[in-house]
Formats: C-alpha cells, structure tokens, sequence
C-alpha cells in the first residue's frame, strides 16, 4: 500500500531519548508516499532503519502537537515519536 | 518559557503569581531524589521535544486558570542535574486555599501526563536507564553501546 | 519556634524539610489580601496565645509527621503585617507527592482549627474589625471606646 | 454553689483579642471557690468584671491546653478565655 502512490512527500522523523538512542539517531529524513499516514512512517521507520526495537504502540506528535497514528502526513511535516513521558 | 536549563528560583516563581487579592498560594516542587527503583542515582539528565513541551505548559497554565480562579506559575528544568536539585516547580495563587490545592495538583499530574520530558538516571554502580512509568520497575536500562553495535 | 515577629523566610522553610529521599514538597503560603468582607484592608495585626499556639503547633507537626511518611515545616507570623505579607507558611516533604498535597493541606487546616492566633484588621474607612470566622460576615466590630467607656 | 465552699484558689484568667478588648484588660487574678469548674470561672468573670459581652460559650484552655468547661480547676492555674481563632 506504501507502494502505490507515484508521488512522495519528506518528512523529519525526530527520535528522543531511549528511541534515539535505540535508532541510533534524533532526526531522520523520510521520503514517504504521499497520503502515507504516522503510524505508516513509524512502520517504515522499523524496516528500513534498524528500528524494531521501537514498541508496537508510541506516541506520537505531528509538528509539535500530538496526534493520531491515522493522521495523514503531509510534506514537509515533523513526525515525533516520543517515549513514554518522564517528566515532573 | 516554561523549560530552562539554569536552576529555578522558587521565588521568583511565587512572586510571578502573588497579588494582593490572592492571599493562598499552594506550591509545588519535584526535587531529584538518591534513589529509583531500588538503585543510588548518582546523576541525572533531563531532554525534552522543547517546542511541543513549550505548547503543552502552556496549555496547561491556559486551561487551569480557566478552571479555576487561580494564576500559575510553572517551571521545568532541563539538562544535567544534582541529587537535591529542584527538577520542576508549580505556584499557584488563589483567594481561597481550596482552590489553589486543587489547581496546583491538578498541574503537576498534566505536567507528567502530557509534557514530553524524559529522564536518563545514572546509578553509582555506573549502570543508566531511563525512566518509563510504563516499564515494570518503572525503568529500561540503557543499552547504547549494543545497539549501535548492531548496525 | 513556630511562631514569628519576623518576615517568613520560606527558602529556610523549605530547606528545613528537604532531604535525599524527599523529592516532592508541596508548601502552602497564606498572605495579607487586600481586603476581606467587602472591605479594603489597610493594616492587619495578628496576636497569639503563645505558649499555647508553640505547642498546639508542635502537636500539628508530630501528629502529621505520625500520620504520613512525611517531613514538616511550619511558621506563623505574629504582629504588624502589610499587604501581601506571608501570614502563616507550611511546607512539606515526602518520597512521593501524593502524601505531600494530603499533609500540606491537613496541616494548614490544623492551624486554622487549633492555634490560639486572633487577627486585628484595619481598614481604609478608619474602621478596626476583628476577624471571626464564627460570626456572620466573618468580622466583629472593635468598639474599644465604646467597650472603655463603659466602666 | 460557688459560695459554699469555705477554701478559695487564686486562679489567672488571660483575656485575648476582641475579649481583652470587651473586658478591658487581659488579665485578671481571680479569687474563686476550691472546686470551682473552669466553666464557673468564666461566669463569675461575667458578673464580676463588667465582662457580660463575652458569649455564653467561649473557648477555654487551662494552663495552655483546651479544657472542657467542667474542668476543676486548681489554686495558681492559668484559665484562657480563647475567641474564635483566626490564624493562618
């Protein structure tokens, strides 16, 4: 289904934290189909860049704000995906 | 700006949310503690998405004054911390005791339930993790080293 | 000593129930408003019983520190106040912020329940009232001259 | 019943707030009745010292701790007459 589209949008993928560090990287630019939606991305993410070890479900944000994983990206977007959060 | 990598003066904060007609003032501070999940912390880091982590403070000072008659002060700390060192703080005045309690909890729970902050402890023993309140322990040891080795 | 003539200094308070171990405190201050009753206050004096108040306080301390696993800190300013003044501070320190919003806010109500302290309020009319949660409007009219003049 | 008694104790009574303002002093020395209750004192106080705008109940302590009115009290104690607190 990735597959399909002919056109394709960038997207900066950024990593925090323990995905960083399990990724081995904070930013990583994505070239994506275009309707590809965020949990897709973080799908590619784990194929395409050594990432299995990202769990099944995580949180993401999309240029600063959370959101859903059936969230369209669009090109030029900033897709976050946060570890569980540690604040406080 | 609610994040800040210098270390956070309480005062200043009380004094950012004190009026004459706001005589309570309920405050809350979250110091780094010796000890998590059974280990001796012998330092401490704090990251952060800092533009979302921005948004989200102050959505959340937003939405607490709207809740109650209250104005918030709010401060996190980023970076390299000690043992003692206040890690985040929250002021909150009101006329009425009642109100500034239940405003200052009320933030320091959407404070870790929203704000992307992590935290990376370092044990005496020499061993990391960072903090997962979804982890049983409530930590995931920290594997750097093994993981860029896979590559 | 819990009660004080001098200003509350609440980063001593603060330090007093810090430790290691103690990574949450939740510190409650209560200062001078402005006005009370519907009325705009000028000047406020508070007064004590205080041999009493000493201990009625110390007693607040030892059966919060029994209660929970906490650490208490708890001043009372006696004498001339200011707008804006901190009349009474409390500060509590604990592993976990939970027991430290519970005992903050049982201490606090403590104090208002159980210390002999009386409060004198001036306001911009000229007019002196004393401050009785008990009455209706929560003041009683100072009639000294009149009261005086009686004998 | 205060008069019966032929024995008589010297008891402090401390005035405080709007109370040492209603009586006009705040301290008296009391002589009363041995076996007098706390709550006696406060009446005797009433009639003797002009003192009838205290209210018909008030705050006691005795020797700086609250006492009920029916405490007995003993030559040399201090009885506090408390208003309403107001502090915090």
């Amino acid at each position: 289904m990735l597959l399909q589209s002919t056109m394709s949008i960038t997207v900066q993928a950024l990593l925090f934290a323990r995905y960083a560090e399990l990724v081995g990287a904070d930013r990583l630019t994505l070239s994506l189909p275009d309707g590809v939606r965020a949990g897709d991305a973080v799908s590619h993410l784990r194929r395409q860049h050594q990432a299995d070890g990202l769990p099944p479900r995580v949180l993401l944000a999309v240029n600063g704000r959370q959101a859903a994983p059936e969230r369209v990206l669009e090109d030029g977007d900033e897709l976050a995906i946060l570890p569980p959060l540690a604040g406080g | 700006m609610y994040l800040t990598h210098q270390p956070i003066n309480l005062a200043v904060l009380i004094a950012q949310v004190s009026r004459a007609d706001h005589g309570a003032i309920a405050t809350f501070t979250g110091a780094v503690r010796d000890s998590h999940a059974g280990r001796k912390v012998s330092a401490l880091s704090y990251s952060s998405y800092e533009s979302m982590a921005e948004h989200e403070c102050a959505g959340i000072v937003r939405e607490t004054e709207a809740k109650w008659p209250v104005r918030v002060a709010l401060m996190h700390r980023l970076g390299d911390l000690a043992i003692g060192d206040v890690a985040v703080a929250v002021s909150v005045a009101s006329a009425h005791r009642d109100d500034a309690f239940v405003a200052c909890r009320w933030v320091i729970d959407q404070v870790k339930a929203r704000v992307p902050i992590w935290k990376r402890e370092t044990y005496a023993d020499g061993t990391v993790a960072w903090v997962d309140p979804t982890a049983p322990g409530g930590i995931v040891m920290s594997r750097p080293d093994a993981e860029a080795s896979r590559g």
